[in-house]
């Protein structure tokens, strides 16, 4: 067998926290490498030593049998890796275009030949069945596009290693597809790919092997036939972990409880088409859609994030007029939104700040809460939500992506909202920690709070969903109630019904 | 199945998009509105718009656009050059001096002048890149820097006689119609030029947008971050001291007070021309447009010719806030990403 | 000149390009040439530089594009001018400099002159000093506030002063710096002399009037008599000035007189009539001294 | 790019503590500025009780500095939230000529008592503060990039202040209004009191209040703090207000010490001082981090700064310099890129700087 890339006895300090402590991997050319672990296991940053963002403490890598040191991911770059990170790291302010060729632009007369530029971003992308305006700036787009085409760009460098850091967190199914078949296209002229993801059907569809890590050390490296999934979480997490299988007790809502919040004919040029929505007291509404249905535009709708051109919103029965998210937050609602790194942390403020800082804004800048109130808050949900950092008091962008994406969660659930609006929220969280998460949802709708739930997995939709809200196409294609078949739902939110 | 569902949210496109695009609609407004400025003043004022007011407004201008494309690329990146007047300030005093003092021809003395501003700019991007030092307060360093080391060569300003020089500066080249253009503006507009290739074709140019979009993100993505970083501060340098010959064949003079506050109207202009002061998003060709209108401002109060001192000021404060409220308004969508190309 | 640009009927349009409005001298300067450039015989066009010499060169080329009769103004910098100047006198345009003069290679750019000598007024403060201090002994020690860096008038005055003083031996200029030509740095600077000479200041010259008041102040407040303990002399002669001397509080300010807008008029007469005009036209200017303050503030209009 | 402090979080020894607080350098740098100023000049340091007053250098720099103290306290917090103002010296200078003009007018149609002095009072911060809104509403409400707003203020401020004074210098002779720029109280000046009690007050505010964590969350990143129901837009909008006041205030002190305003001259490139004493204190211009005790260390370097090259007497020519060499000198102390070069250089002189 042919080792590409082999790392052995990684070491990784951060101050106080021990990122990785002899974690190791040995990636073989033509095959699927998927690694595992639990959020702050320790993925990213083995990423990251193997390509030159971070140095190692200790450890070595090997490349083709050959020891390398990359300083840079540039380094990296040049020794045949090609790396999409967790998060998208490309350049907002930029074309797509530009972002899928910048560093090796095609020239002409020692410019840049612009006219190949576009034509080779179209053919990148055309890869992934994606069809893009290229020359817009890709702020433009959401997040699951500038996802795929963080991965095209990769795709675009010729190299030996592909890694890919959670590339599937905000894509839907058909994208997820699409991805696949790449991957497998370049497993078969003999690429090495290593792959980070928290869905366990997603390792036993593509992967010829995985690497589990566990607080950062190696547990081990299995093929999937040896690892069925109890075993494989049990490895991650170092404990039995039962696997929730659907949910029995979705509740009747009764048709007199409360509505918490009404929204009729809402709609947005270019955005939503007229949507009437209801969520009561109690209830779990879970909201589906292929990517680009309309669904995060209507939860910003509903929060005041944006203007509505037509329809009324009312809360309680009253109507309201939200003109600012704090108008919104004010009157007891709460949006966790999707894009994490742009709208939800405040990377460089502490875990505490950023989980009190919504109930602080809803008091008001005068009020501020106690210290130590402030404290037992944040304690209680990282605990609550197994938030893994070195303290209360450590910077946000220090935590690995999944707990950032928790502390967002709790900041949204210390609110406790009359209704909350969750956008994709389990977006890169662990499968042990999702499991928690969508527990206390459920908990908190038993004592009373009404939920809107949006995702684009079909199994949470069913499982959580007391009542499947479906838009299409920016308008709603329809209502299922809570528990229908799979099936019913992906056909309605594909318009096959 | 999401290849259609991806169609379905790129709907629109065509050519109308083009205007839709708030990176060239901000452009565009910044020209209507100067164009629609220099009609305002050709009503008021006889004479106004003689095609010689709009050379004179690059002839005048010609060491402030060369700045000022230079502080392109420096905001372009995030950053901000607060030394280019009082480099100006220096080249011209020592080119001066070397040339009527120290017996130099022009031409190797531009040369050193050259260099030395080149070589003054890296230095400066080397702290800011290497020890991680705010752009803001070491090229205000830099600023006293120069502008000492200029009073330091010669407190009194010194006039150039060299032959050369002085034909140099008498130069002019006629456009016809009684109109003419001197060398400092033409120097000008190649450096325009030379800037916005570099700008939008080169390597160098597209990876100072990334790093004004996010540095981060640019160094994941392999750019030659700290290089370029260097490098810009050394352009903005190279440009100042070129700002400075320009300055001597613009003046025939080296003083150690010339372009005092330069550093804010190079700046304005930037921003004006539609450049985010946050870096990432913005064309050398609106700084040609932020340059001229603060020429034109200039120019409409010049010929106005009735404001004491203070309503000069007045005016002119007037004058920049009707501009950028108008462009404002005009340009609906907010000053959103676009490093645009091509 | 091609009047097109220029006014109605005949009168004669001036381009007046003004330094600024940096100081009260500067401010009493621009109101005399007003009044005494008003319509109907003139046609004012006036620029304000902001103490900028290339908006003047804007200004000069603007007057010069509208095409107006005469052009006048006061150069911020001494060098700098040929290009310019070459263009009005390509158009015809004759120029009258104002308050300083300008180093030209060709003489013939400008028609004349008419304004202080800042140098003659640095010797002026000097002379005054020597007669002042007559019979005591040396080391008579002398500190100086400073104008602007570089500025003319702090370059002339500083030389004017020094050549004179440089002459006696019996004096030392123990600290010298600037204080830009404001009251606010003209204390806080005199403040740090006080500080770092103690006692042991027995003169100050000050380059305007401003700087000067500032330092009384300072010297006040470290409890020493200003005009006493201190001697101090300073240049421009504004009405703030005359009141300290009348308080007892200045010694001398050697006047350098703004108010040359009548003269300035009658130049530009003659000089657009073609008529002859000596190239160098002097202001009527003094040096005050506390006994002449009480007599001489009323007459102050500036 | 991830950023790897080997000082932080672990429970540290007192001294790394130390090194590791945000004040310490800035601290640091004032300290040996004084130091190298006493060992040239031994008087420096000294301190002497004489008519009731404390009197020596240090209290004189306390003292001048107190302007830019109260200038960099509101330029602080609007760059902490991502904003800038550069027009403070304009306003300091509207402030200034208001107030003299005020006690002008008063005083000329008989007001007397100390009717003329709160009167100038009121009139200068109220129109700072709205010199302060118009900022604002420029930059929030109409969206404008905060140097382009605050610069129309900046040219025509200036103009306004010259209008109102027709160009003159005003000067003041009423004596109430001179105990605000060169009164003591229990001997010391009283610059240092307002100064101070604005320092004071506002620090507790913001450790108090939640104002602290919303400006750091808006100038880190606006548009969570507003998807987290932060009412960004009316804090920055008050925030440039508080410049606006701020500034007022110094014009107050400014006027009041010389008895006078110079519509023209009064808080000269003020702007800059203030920038560069906020970011001397460690406070980052990009938004976000800010340290109010930093900007007040910031603006205490940056007088030092001034008086030592009054103290030292090097030729006017050379101040600039100097005050460059040594701003870089501050500046390369507080870089940890650059201290640690400068123990790795240390550590193996023989191999030197890869
Ligand atoms: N720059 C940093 N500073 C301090 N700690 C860090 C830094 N980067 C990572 N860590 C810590 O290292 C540990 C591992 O993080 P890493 O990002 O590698 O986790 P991960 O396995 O990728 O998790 P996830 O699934 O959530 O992405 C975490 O505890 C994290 O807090
Ligand atoms: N690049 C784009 N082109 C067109 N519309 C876009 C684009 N980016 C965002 N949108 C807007 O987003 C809306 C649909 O995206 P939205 O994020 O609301 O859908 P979603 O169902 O939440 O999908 P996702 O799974 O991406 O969250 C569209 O109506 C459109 O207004
Ligand atoms: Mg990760
Ligand atoms: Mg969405």
């Amino acid at each position: 067998m042919s080792h590409v890339l082999h790392a052995q006895g990684l070491r990784k300090r951060f101050g106080a926290t021990v990122a990785l402590d002899g974690a190791g991997l040995c990636l073989r050319a033509g095959e699927i490498h998927a690694l595992m672990g639990q959020n702050g296991a320790g993925k990213s940053t083995l990423i990251k030593l193997l390509t030159g963002v971070e140095r190692p403490d200790a450890g070595t890598v090997e490349l083709d049998g050959r020891p390398i040191a990359p300083s840079s991911p540039l380094e990296a770059q040049r020794e045949g890796i090609s790396t999409v990170y967790q998060e998208v790291n490309l350049c907002p302010n930029l074309s797509v275009a530009e972002n899928l060729h910048a560093g090796r632009y095609p020239r002409r007369f020692g410019l840049i030949d612009w006219r190949r530029v576009r034509a080779g971003a179209r053919e990148l992308l055309a890869q992934l069945h994606l069809d893009l305006d290229v020359d817009r700036p890709l702020a433009s787009y959401p997040v699951a596009i500038q996802q795929m085409v963080a991965i095209a760009r990769a795709l675009g460098v010729s190299a030996k290693v592909l890694i890919l850091d959670e590339p599937t967190s905000s894509l839907d199914e058909g994208e997820v597809q699409e991805l696949f078949a790449v991957m497998r296209r370049l497993r078969e002229q003999g690429m090495a790919i290593l792959f980070v993801t928290h869905f366990l059907d997603q390792v036993y569809a593509v992967s010829d092997r995985i690497t589990v890590l566990r607080n950062g050390t190696l547990v081990g490296e299995y093929t999937p036939g040896e690892l069925p999934q109890a075993a494989l979480v049990k490895a991650m997490v170092g404990r039995d972990v039962a696997l929730a299988e659907g949910r029995a007790d979705h509740a009747d809502i009764p048709a007199d409880a409360p509505v918490v919040l009404e929204a009729r004919g809402l709609a947005r040029r270019g955005a939503l088409h007229t949507v009437d929505l209801q969520v009561r007291a109690g209830e779990v509404v879970a909201l589906g859609g292929l990517l680009g249905s309309g669904r995060t535009e209507l939860a910003r709708l509903l929060f005041g994030l944006d203007r509505a051109d037509e329809g009324t919103l009312l809360l309680e029965g009253a109507r309201v007029d939200l003109r600012h998210p704090a108008d919104a937050v004010e009157r007891g609602l709460a949006l966790c939104p999707e894009e994490r790194k742009t709208e939800g942390i405040v990377a460089e403020l502490s875990v505490r700040e950023n989980i009190v800082l919504a109930l602080q804004a809803r008091r008001g800048w005068w009020r501020a809460l106690p210290r130590s109130r402030q404290d037992e808050l944040a304690r209680h949900y990282v605990e609550l939500l197994g938030v893994r950092t070195a303290g209360i008091e450590t910077p946000v962008g220090a935590l690995s992506g999944g707990n950032q994406q928790k502390v967002v969660l709790a900041r949204w659930l210390a609110t406790r909202p009359k209704l909350l609006i969750l956008d994709e929220p389990t977006r890169g969280i662990d499968i042990a920690a999702k499991q928690e998460i969508m527990g206390e949802v459920v908990r908190l709708a038993r004592e009373g709070m009404a939920v809107l739930f949006i995702s684009a997995e079909l199994e949470e939709l069913t499982r959580l969903g007391d009542r499947i809200v479906v838009l299409r196409e920016r308008r709603k294609a329809g209502e299922l109630p809570g528990g229908s078949e799979g099936a019913r739902v992906l056909d309605l939110i594909a318009g096959h019904a | 199945m999401s290849a259609v569902s991806l169609r379905a949210l790129l709907r629109g496109g065509g050519v109308a998009r083009l205007w839709r695009d708030p990176r060239y609609a901000s452009l565009a407004v910044t020209v209507s509105l100067f164009v629609a400025m220099s009609v305002a003043g050709g009503v008021l004022y006889d004479g106004f718009l003689r095609p010689q007011v709009f050379l004179n407004l690059l002839i005048d201008n010609s060491f402030l656009l060369i700045v000022a494309v230079g502080m392109t690329f420096v905001i372009l990146t995030g950053g901000i050059d607060l030394s280019v007047g009082a480099v100006i300030a220096f080249s011209t005093v020592l080119l001066a001096s070397l040339v009527q003092h120290h017996g130099w021809h022009p031409l190797p003395a531009i040369g050193a002048v050259l260099v030395l501003g080149t070589g003054f700019g890296a230095l400066m991007g080397v702290l800011i890149e290497r020890y991680r030092l705010q752009p803001f307060v070491v090229t205000l360093a830099g600023m006293f820097l120069a502008r000492g080391a200029a009073t330091l060569v010669s407190v009194d300003s010194i006039g150039i006689d060299h032959a050369f020089h002085v034909a140099v500066a008498s130069l002019r080249i006629p456009l016809g119609g009684r109109t003419s253009i001197s060398a400092g503006a033409l120097i000008a507009l190649l450096v325009v030029a030379v800037g916005a290739l570099l700008a939008a074709k080169t390597r160098f140019g597209r990876t100072v947008y990334a790093i004004g979009g996010n540095v981060q993100s640019a160094h994941l993505m392999g750019l030659p971050v700290e290089r370029t970083l260097v490098q810009v501060y050394a352009l903005s340098g190279f440009c100042s001291a070129l700002a400075g010959v320009v300055y001597t064949f613009y003046m025939l003079s080296g003083y150690s007070l010339h372009a005092t506050g330069l550093e804010l109207d190079a700046i304005a202009a930037v921003v004006i021309g539609g450049t985010l002061l946050a870096g990432g998003s913005g064309y050398v060709l609106g700084t040609v447009f932020g340059v001229l209108v603060l020429g034109l401002i200039q120019t409409l109060i010049a010929f106005d010719g009735t404001l004491s001192s203070w309503w000069t000021r007045i005016a002119i404060g007037v004058l920049l806030l009707a501009f950028c409220l108008l462009q404002r308004l005009l340009a609906r969508t907010g000053p959103a990403g676009g490093g645009g190309h091509g | 000149g091609g009047g097109e640009g220029g006014g109605a009927g005949d009168s004669i349009t001036v381009g007046f390009s003004q330094v600024g409005a940096e100081s009260e001298w500067r401010t009493a300067n621009t109101r005399s040439v007003k009044e005494a450039l008003a319509p109907p015989e003139f046609n004012l066009r006036f620029s304000d530089a902001q103490q900028k010499q290339e908006n003047q060169i804007k200004a000069l080329r603007s007057f010069i594009a509208q095409g107006v009769d005469v052009i006048a103004f006061s150069p911020v910098v001494e060098t700098g001018w040929d290009t310019v100047l070459q263009e009005a006198k390509a158009a015809g345009i004759p120029v009258v400099l104002t308050d300083r003069a300008v180093k030209v290679s060709d003489e013939s750019l400008y028609a004349t002159f008419i304004g202080s000598d800042f140098v003659e007024e640095g010797r002026r403060a000097a002379r005054w000093v020597i007669e002042d201090s007559e019979g005591k002994p040396g080391p008579i020690r002398i500190v100086e506030l400073q104008g602007t860096v570089g500025s003319a008038p702090a370059n002339d005055r500083m030389r004017g002063f020094k050549e004179v003083i440089g002459e006696d031996d019996r004096f030392v200029i123990v600290r010298s710096q600037s204080g830009d030509f404001t009251r606010a740095k003209g204390k806080e600077v005199m403040e740090a002399f006080l500080k770092a000479e103690g006692g042991n200041i027995d003169v100050l010259f000050a380059h305007n009037d401003d700087m000067a008041i500032g330092a009384i102040q300072a010297i006040e407040e470290a409890g020493l008599k200003p005009g006493t303990d201190i001697r101090i002399v300073s240049i421009d002669g504004v009405r703030g000035a005359f009141e300290a001397m009348k308080a007892g509080k200045l010694n001398a300010t050697v006047e350098c007189n703004p108010l040359l807008g009548p003269q300035l008029a009658q130049l530009i007469r003659d000089v657009h009539a073609g008529r002859e005009v000596p190239r160098r036209v002097v202001v009527e200017e003094g040096v005050f001294t506390q006994d002449q303050a009480e007599a001489e503030l009323p007459n102050r209009k500036y | 790019m991830a950023t790897t402090d080997p000082d932080a979080q672990a429970p540290l020894p007192l001294h790394r503590r130390m090194l590791a607080h945000p004040l310490f350098w800035p601290l640091l740098a004032l300290a040996l500025l004084l130091l190298g100023n006493g060992l040239l000049n031994p008087g420096f340091l000294a301190l002497e009780w004489r008519d009731g007053r404390l009197y020596g250098n240090l209290v004189d720099i306390a003292n001048r500095a107190a302007p830019l103290v109260l200038v960099s306290m509101g330029m602080t917090l609007v760059i902490a939230a991502r904003g800038l103002d550069i027009s403070v010296g304009a306003v300091l200078a509207i402030a200034a000529t208001v107030a003299a003009w005020t006690i002008g007018r008063m005083t000329a149609g008989g007001g007397t008592g100390l009717a003329p002095l709160f009167a100038a009072i009121g009139a200068a911060l109220a129109t700072a503060a709205l010199c302060g809104l118009w900022n604002g509403v420029l930059v929030v409400k109409v969206g404008m990039q905060p140097i382009i707003a605050t610069l129309i203020l900046m040219v025509a401020g200036r103009g306004v202040a010259q209008l109102i004074s027709g160009g003159n210098i005003l000067t003041i002779y009423y004596p109430p209004y001179s105990f605000l720029g060169t009164g003591f109280l229990f001997g010391l000046p009283f610059p240092l009191y307002v100064a101070g009690a604005l320092f004071v007050v506002l620090a507790l505010l913001l450790d108090r209040t939640a104002l602290g964590m919303f400006i750091r969350a808006i100038g880190h990143n606006p548009a969570a703090a507003r998807v987290a129901g932060v009412r960004a837009r009316a804090i920055t909008l008050w925030l440039y207000v508080f410049s606006g006041f701020c500034a007022g205030l110094a014009g107050l002190l400014v006027s009041s010490n010389v008895a006078s305003a110079d519509a023209n001259n009064a808080g000269q490139l003020l702007e800059l001082d203030a920038i560069l004493a906020v970011a001397l204190g460690g406070t980052a211009l990009a938004g976000g981090r800010f340290s109010l005790a930093g900007s007040l260390v910031g603006a205490l370097i940056i007088q030092t700064l001034t008086t030592t090259i009054y103290a030292i007497g090097v030729p006017p020519q050379v101040n600039y310099v100097v005050k460059a060499l040594l701003v870089v000198a501050v500046l390369l102390l507080q870089s940890p890129e650059f201290r640690a070069r400068v123990r790795a250089l240390a550590r193996r002189p023989a191999r030197g700087g890869a």
